[in-house]
């Protein structure tokens, strides 16, 4: 049975929520391809929940999170999903867009609010499934605009896109072409495989057919290749990556010149090193609880979806209604949700529209906290407002 | 041009890397006719105690351990496995295959999402001539290739040591009635192909990668078919099969935009493609032997 | 060349031999035969009778056939060679040349010679060029390009350049052109008055027990026969053996069972 | 006699009435796993042909299916095709697709062939990351639901039996059994039979067999051709377990697994496919699942070994075990109604 | 059955990197007659049987048997003509009981395809009976009835020497070739095995090529005897001729033969 029902106080329940807890799921990546991203999510959440249990949890309930490494295997993600399906309230964290993609019908079906660690507008289309911040294809719009402003690319001048086969870097081409049309400049597309690590063929290839500028869509290990080869080849353009394609860990390869130099990062999130009372507060919390963890922009995106879900529940528990059904509308009555400066303010009552289509680029700095800092005020450009999501 | 010349040296460098891995599969086929999949673990296995070790040990002293515990394991390999299993070829092979799932395991684990330096000599250098640019470290490993392979082709002719491995491999039996020790032929095999694996992973994770990390002992897989299409009992073949690989990626990312027809990203697909191609023609590979078997 | 001492010491001796193949084929049955120092010692006996499965327990090669010494044992002065691998029984300067050549193809003649004895010194280098020159004219030629003859100097030279106490020799003469068997035995002889031991196993009856001073007969895993060369040469029976003359009648219309054709 | 010992197979008509989703999809998948292994096992461990590229044949069992079965829309093209006549179609598909290969699978021997085949495997991602239109590219394709007369395999319609509703696991379960009895029964057909003795004698004697009239190459390339069929079956299973066909899943780590799950299970042996097959495919299940309640294996974050990994030790090292010391693979022990009444070991 | 055709084999020639395992080996076995083939090891009688069923193939020369030209035929395609030869070193399936080795002697005269096979079609199971029922008559015949459920691997040597033989058989051949039938045997299981390659010949009336190097053996069972030595054809002729041959006595003893 699915656990509908009415409890002693008057609030519906549904799955995963009992008399005195409710149940989240996570399907994240502990020992895959995304382990990085996995783990600062992950602790980040448990961070969270773990504050919000000691503040008296929702509805007089703890709120627990039920973690499942699926190690980016989409079988085991999907049988770990069958099990969960049935004993929670909802899904702060799935990652891994194959897996996102082979749960999204039953998702919707089972009507499990989901908030995926993965940022393509594809996924505004599935219903249930509400994106955290901006999209790929939002970070690369504003990207571009970023080099056309800050780095004085003009009308006519070709710019290099360096981006992975699949989902994450198609949709940020798909974000980099309209961008381009919009200013006149043309991409130059290179696409490579996660097991393409040396970019030297791809760096002789953009320097040829010289490009201004350099977007790359890839993980952090191609980035600094990236960064490196191109420096080392005097091909010294600003380069812009997304916000999977950097980890602070770069700093301490021999690439770290080049990215200091080059380098130039997108996100929704805050850098740690950016001086609100709450990233100070997060950092602090999040290296006392994980001393041996760096923290980078995964914990803030974990910490921020962990809270959008607890807000979510406290809504719910408020109009009475903690079925999953319930969890979702009161998702939907926050326009303007506010993290606190972790990130831009959010509105989750569009169905099938992004939290924000602001941007923060941010550069590598080894002295920073996090090894970042910010380089831009959050902003949205103009071709990022007229973009058409999903 | 220069862009050709540079996908040129690069595939060259590169493939020199491969040519060591394949190099580490034919000397353990020509003395165990087991093809051993265990070889990107060690790999891996190499490059990670380099990485951990450079800081205190130095990047020389680091890198030796790493080849001697890389060649110990081999050993181990062989001790444990090809010594007492009397299974079909092949089938030690697969079982090779279960090793390298456990030693990968253990060490990606070890390795958690870290990214590690391996501290070598020749940092993001680059040397540069007519307009072309290329990795010192890229430099670096087309030498030790061509001086590693050179030395064994030399080992091979004229020392005992190669001598007693080819007699192994022709016929075993009067190897040993001529007095060669049989297990400590293979076992050396193995030695030397964990070494070399040791040896291949400092130029695969050095820049222009950034560092060694878990993905590191993919490379392994492209060494597959270069070793193949060699011939996996020859040399020679290992060389000039890891040489093509290498020119294949090399070009086929540079060049990608004038391929996409094919597609785009060909990176893992042009090296077995080529492969397949040439083994269509010579079932054995360019320079392996077909073996006649009596009746 | 030979040491005054040699004589004295005990030779290569087998006790009681039992060999089998697999669980099945039992090879040889208690099996005693010596080998005395300084001597050319026969060992007759058709296809199949086991003499190959008693240079094999001697060299100990019977693994590689799946074979066991089941019983008895092999020793040489006083030392058993029973548990031996095979390399340590060559160290004791037991060497063989085994059935068939078996020489390294892909090898040139002057590789084959370095596997023998890596660190031969140049005068038993030397002494194998004088026995066969023709190998020194060939050094560098293949060694599977080479006629059946060459081979089976190749191999052995190839077994002398660990320079043995005793010669283990299966067949030398196998599918040899008579004139090169002969050149063959005169070698055995000349090797042996070096002063290497000689264990001969041949199946050219004639040839072998001219050569040899003591000769057994092999059948069927069984010693039929033994005594001094001479004698055995003398003996019908061993002539008939070898000239296939035997008397048993083959029963035509064998046992009752007949089979018809196939009518499919 | 032999009724008796298949009389316990009975136990597994009952799950569906007792065990949660979890179980009816891990079990699903092993099913699926095991007709894969079935193929797998013919041609490597009967046939002696080591294969690499198991997982290609997969995908193009599954994708074959998807595309037969789905509707065109903007993004991918589809046939619409009746379910089970798809089904069929995208077994022949994948048979066609190792007879294209039998060029090379008819002369290659050994790891020649391991490797070349190991080749598909990448052509395929190639290809299913490229070949849009009907693969759907990275995102891949939903799959349509199998529709047996009248009966969907999804939970669309309610049904409900003994009191137990079924739904999508629970219907499929049964049509992967009955599909897994099917693949059984038809591959000792064929290894007790004619071709099945020619089959092992390539691997045993290939220059004999050419002589007893046997044509080596045909015979490889023809059995190549059944694995194939036997993998695309496999990938029509998992394509209706998984509601949805994703790339990434059919790389080289599920080739390798599949090596694993003959060898584990016992190579030559059905009943060894199957054994191995169940092991590889749950036991990294069920490590996730019940992490927190195993010694040495850690819950997710928490320290010791991730139960992914321990999986990967576990089932690697008993690849060498059982190589090691057992070589007729898990099969081989004497338990009762799994002791294959021949077994054909290498 | 159709008549056993005539083999004739011409100006045959082998070569291996470099040696030259037969040298233009020229002989006929005529219809229904023993013919063996002798000569010291390496003489290349067994390369010689090679050929002859298609294993390797001739540098020059021919092989026809009736009129069917077999000089470049595939294993198989021989096999298909009728002749069925046994192996020197056994070459059975270790891992399959007799039986199973024994159908596969009779491979090409059964026609179940995987198809058949794993349905389990009435034709195929009718098929596998009948060739079970002949199976076991051969087996019978030859004297290994009583193996017929064990793996050929745990047999003793001798058996699986008959094993090969009866596989050879099962091919219901029209030409035997037998490659030293009696090597490694003792003298009564030497002895019964001529007996049966003589029953053999009764019963059945067809060609039989052997190979030996058990001289009383072939000079009592052959018809004609042809003598390689070191890849040349040194006599050809009946047993008594070939005897007095001092070719052949040299090739056997060295020179000095009384
Ligand atoms: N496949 C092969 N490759 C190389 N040489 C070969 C091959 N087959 C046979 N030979 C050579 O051809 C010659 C004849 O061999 P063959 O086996 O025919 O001799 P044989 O008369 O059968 O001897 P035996 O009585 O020992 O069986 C030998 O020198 C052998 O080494
Ligand atoms: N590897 C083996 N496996 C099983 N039986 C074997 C094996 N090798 C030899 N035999 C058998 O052991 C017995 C002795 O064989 P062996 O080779 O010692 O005889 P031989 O006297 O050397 O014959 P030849 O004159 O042909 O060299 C024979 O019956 C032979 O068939
Ligand atoms: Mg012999
Ligand atoms: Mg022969």
């Amino acid at each position: 049975d699915n656990g509908d029902g009415t409890d002693s106080s008057g609030v519906k329940t549904g799955p995963g929520v009992t008399a005195d807890k409710i149940t989240l799921g996570a399907l994240t990546d502990m020992t895959g391809v995304y382990a990085t991203l996995g783990k600062s999510i992950t602790q980040a959440q448990q961070l969270y929940f773990e504050q919000l249990n000691q503040a008296g949890g929702v509805c007089g309930r703890n709120v627990e999170l039920l973690v499942r490494d699926h190690g980016y295997d989409v079988q085991k993600a999907v049988g770990a999903y069958s099990e969960l399906q049935s004993k929670i309230a909802g899904l702060p964290q799935v990652i891994g867009s194959p897996i996102m993609a082979a749960i999204a019908e039953n998702v919707a079906k089972d009507k499990v609010l989901t908030i995926p660690a993965a940022w393509p507008s594809q996924l505004l289309k599935v219903p249930y499934v509400q994106i955290v911040g901006g999209t790929y294809e939002l970070e690369m719009i504003n990207g571009v605009d970023f080099l056309v402003r800050e780095k004085g690319l003009k009308k006519g001048d070709k710019i290099g896109h360096v981006y992975f086969e699949g989902e994450y870097g198609e949709s940020a081409l798909a974000g980099a072409k309209f961008a381009a049309e919009k200013a006149g400049l043309t991409i130059v597309e290179q696409r490579i495989k996660p097991t393409d690590n040396d970019m030297t063929s791809q760096v002789s290839a953009l320097k040829s057919e010289g490009v201004k500028a350099i977007l790359i869509s890839a993980g952090p290990r191609q980035s600094a290749s990236l960064a490196g080869v191109a420096a080392a080849g005097g091909l010294n353009v600003p380069i812009v990556s997304n916000n999977p394609g950097y980890s602070p860990q770069l700093l301490g390869t021999p690439a770290a010149k080049a990215l200091e130099a080059n380098f130039y990062y997108i996100s929704a999130t805050q850098p740690p090193s950016a001086d609100a009372p709450a990233m100070t507060k997060l950092v602090g919390d999040y290296t006392k609880k994980y001393p041996k963890d760096t923290f980078d922009g995964g914990a803030t995106f974990g910490y921020v979806s962990a809270k959008v879900f607890g807000e979510s529940l406290k809504k719910a528990c408020e109009s009475k209604d903690l079925t999953r059904e319930g969890i979702y509308k009161a998702l939907q009555t926050q326009s303007a949700f506010d993290s606190e400066g972790l990130m831009p303010v959010l509105d989750f009552s569009k169905p099938g529209q992004v939290g924000t289509r602001e941007s923060i680029i941010q550069r590598p700095d080894s002295k920073a906290k996090g090894g970042l800092v910010e380089a831009t005020e959050p902003f949205t450009s103009d071709a990022a407002k007229e973009f058409q999501l999903g | 041009m220069t862009r050709l010349l540079e996908l040129l040296i690069n595939g060259l460098s590169l493939g020199a890397v491969y040519a060591l891995i394949a190099l580490g599969f034919v000397v353990i086929f020509k003395a165990t006719e087991v093809v051993n999949f265990a070889h990107a673990s060690l790999l891996l296995l190499g490059g990670y105690v380099t990485a951990v070790l450079h800081d205190d040990f130095g990047f020389v002293g680091a890198l030796a351990t790493g080849i001697v515990v890389a060649a110990a394991v081999g050993a181990l390999v062989e001790f444990v496995l090809l010594r007492r299993a009397k299974a079909r070829r092949d089938v030690i092979a697969i079982a090779t295959i279960g090793i390298d799932i456990v030693l990968t395991a253990e060490l990606s684990r070890r390795l958690g999402t870290s990214v590690l330096a391996l501290g070598d000599p020749w940092g993001d250098k680059v040397v540069q001539f007519g307009g072309i640019t290329i990795a010192q470290t890229r430099v670096a490993a087309l030498v030790v290739a061509a001086v590693l392979i050179a030395l064994f082709l030399t080992a091979f002719k004229y020392t005992p040591w190669g001598i007693s491995m080819r007699a192994v491999a022709e016929d075993s039996e009067t190897a040993a009635l001529m007095g060669i020790r049989l297990g400590r032929i293979s076992m050396s095999a193995w030695c030397v192909a964990g070494a070399l694996a040791a040896v291949a992973a400092v130029f695969i994770a050095a820049f222009p990668t950034p560092g060694l990390d878990r993905t590191t002992s993919l490379v392994a897989l492209k060494a597959f078919p270069a070793a193949i299409l060699g011939g996996l009992d020859s040399m020679t073949g290992a060389l000039v099969g890891g040489l093509l690989i290498g020119l294949t990626e090399s070009l086929v990312g540079g060049y990608q935009n004038d391929l996409t027809f094919l597609g785009r990203g060909l990176g893992d697909v042009a090296p077995y493609a080529v492969m397949i191609a040439i083994l269509l023609i010579r079932p054995s590979g360019l320079f392996g032997t077909r073996e006649v078997s009596r009746v | 060349m030979k040491p005054p001492d040699v004589r004295a010491q005990a030779a290569l001796s087998v006790r009681d031999l039992t060999v089998s193949y697999g669980r099945a084929v039992r090879a040889l049955h208690e099996v005693s035969l010596d080998v005395p120092q300084g001597e050319i010692v026969t060992v007759l006996g058709a296809n199949g009778a086991g003499k190959t499965t008693l240079m094999r327990a001697i060299s100990g090669t019977l693994r590689f056939h799946g074979g066991v010494v089941s019983s008895g044992k092999v020793t040489y002065s006083g030392v058993s060679l029973n548990t031996s691998p095979a390399h340590r029984i060559v160290e004791t300067g037991i060497v063989q040349a085994p059935e068939g050549r078996r020489v390294f193809g892909r090898m040139t003649v002057e590789e084959n010679l370095k596997v023998g004895g890596f660190h031969a010194p140049e005068s038993t280098k030397k002494r194998v060029f004088d026995l066969f020159p023709v190998l020194a004219e060939r050094r560098k030629q293949r060694a599977s390009l080479l006629s059946g003859g060459e081979q089976q100097m190749l191999a052995m030279g190839r077994a002398l350049m660990a320079r043995p106490k005793v010669l283990l020799l299966d067949e030398p003469t196998l599918g040899l052109a008579p004139l090169m068997a002969q050149t063959i035995a005169r070698t055995v002889k000349e090797i042996n008055e070096q002063g290497t031991s000689v264990l001969l196993v041949e199946q050219n009856a004639a040839l072998a027990l001219r050569l040899a001073d003591y000769a057994y007969v092999l059948d069927v895993g069984q010693v039929a026969l033994r005594g001094p060369a001479a004698e055995l040469a003398a003996s019908d029976e061993v002539r008939q053996r070898y000239l296939g003359i035997v008397d048993e009648q083959i029963p035509v219309a064998f046992g009752t069972r007949t089979l018809s054709r196939w009518e499919g | 006699m032999s009724k008796l010992r298949w009389a316990p197979l009975l136990l597994l008509l009952l799950p569906p009435f007792y065990l949660d989703a979890f179980w009816l999809h891990a079990g699903l998948f092993a099913m699926a796993a095991a007709i894969g292994a079935i193929g797998l096992n013919l041609l490597t461990g009967s046939t002696g042909q080591l294969s690499m590229g198991h997982s290609f044949f997969l995908a193009v069992g599954a994708y074959g299916y998807v595309y037969f079965a789905g509707e065109s829309d903007g993004h991918v093209a589809g046939l619409g095709l009746p379910t089970p006549l798809a089904a069929v179609l995208a077994v022949v598909l994948a048979g066609l697709a190792g007879l294209a290969f039998s060029p090379i699978s008819g002369r290659l021997s050994g790891v020649y062939l391991g490797i070349a085949s190991l080749g598909l495997i990448f052509v395929g991602q190639h290809v299913l990351f490229n070949f849009e239109k009907v693969t759907g590219g990275y995102n891949g394709r939903s799959v349509e639901p199998m529709r047996l007369l009248g009966l969907p395999f999804d939970g669309s319609t309610d049904l409900v039996v003994l009191g137990v509703p079924f739904g999508a696991e629970e219907r499929l379960w049964f049509l992967g059994l009955v599909l897994l009895g099917l693949a059984a029964w038809f591959a000792n057909g064929v290894l007790r039979g004619r071709p099945g003795r020619a089959m092992n004698l390539v691997r045993d004697q290939q220059i004999a067999a050419g002589v007893l009239g046997v044509p080596v190459a045909r015979v490889r390339g023809a059995v190549f051709t059944l694995s194939s069929m036997y993998a695309g079956l496999a990938g029509v299973l998992l394509a209706l377990a998984f509601q949805r066909a994703v790339p990434d899943y059919f790389g080289v780590m599920l080739a390798f697994e599949y090596l694993a799950m003959i060898v584990i299970g016992g190579l030559g042996s059905v009943n060894g496919a199957i054994i191995g097959a169940a092991f590889v495919t749950l036991l990294p299940q069920l490590l996730t699942r019940y992490a927190d309640a195993l010694p040495m294996v850690a819950a997710v974050g928490g320290e010791g070994v991730a139960p992914s990994d321990a999986a990967r030790y576990l089932y690697g090292g008993a690849v060498v075990l059982i190589v090691l010391f057992l070589p007729a693979g898990l099969s081989g022990l004497r338990v009762p109604f799994l002791t294959p009444r021949k077994e054909t070991t290498p | 059955m159709t008549a056993i055709p005539e083999l004739v084999v011409k100006d045959l020639t082998v070569r291996f990197a470099g040696l030259v395992a037969l040298d233009s080996v020229s002989f006929t076995v005529h219809p229904g007659t023993l013919h063996a083939v002798i000569g010291p090891n390496g003489a290349g009688k067994s390369t010689c049987f090679n050929v002859l069923s298609g294993v390797y193939k001739a540098t020059s020369g021919s092989v026809h048997f009736g009129r069917r030209d077999l000089t470049t035929m595939s294993p198989h395609r021989v096999g298909a003509l009728g002749i069925s030869r046994t192996f020197q070193n056994l070459a059975l399936s270790a891992a399959l009981t007799v039986e199973d080795n024994l159908l596969l002697g009779r491979h090409r005269l059964m026609k179940t395809g995987i198809v058949r096979a794993g349905l389990r079609w009435p034709t195929a199971l009718r098929e596998e009976k009948k060739h079970r029922e002949r199976v076991r008559e051969i087996a019978d015949f030859v004297g290994v009835a009583h193996h017929l459920n064990i793996p050929v691997g745990g047999l003793p040597y001798g058996d699986q020497k008959r094993v090969e033989l009866a596989r050879a058989l099962c091919g219901e051949p029209r030409l035997l070739m037998l490659d030293e039938p009696v090597a490694g045997m003792n003298a009564t299981e030497r002895l019964s095995m001529a007996g049966l390659i003589v029953s053999v010949r009764e019963a059945l009336g067809i060609s039989v090529l052997l190979v030996e190097h058990d001289m009383g053996m072939v000079m009592r069972l052959a018809d004609e005897v042809t003598v390689l030595d070191f890849g040349k054809r040194i006599a050809t002729g009946t047993p008594a001729e070939v005897q007095e041959n001092p070719e052949v006595l040299r090739a056997y003893l060295g020179e000095e033969v009384s």
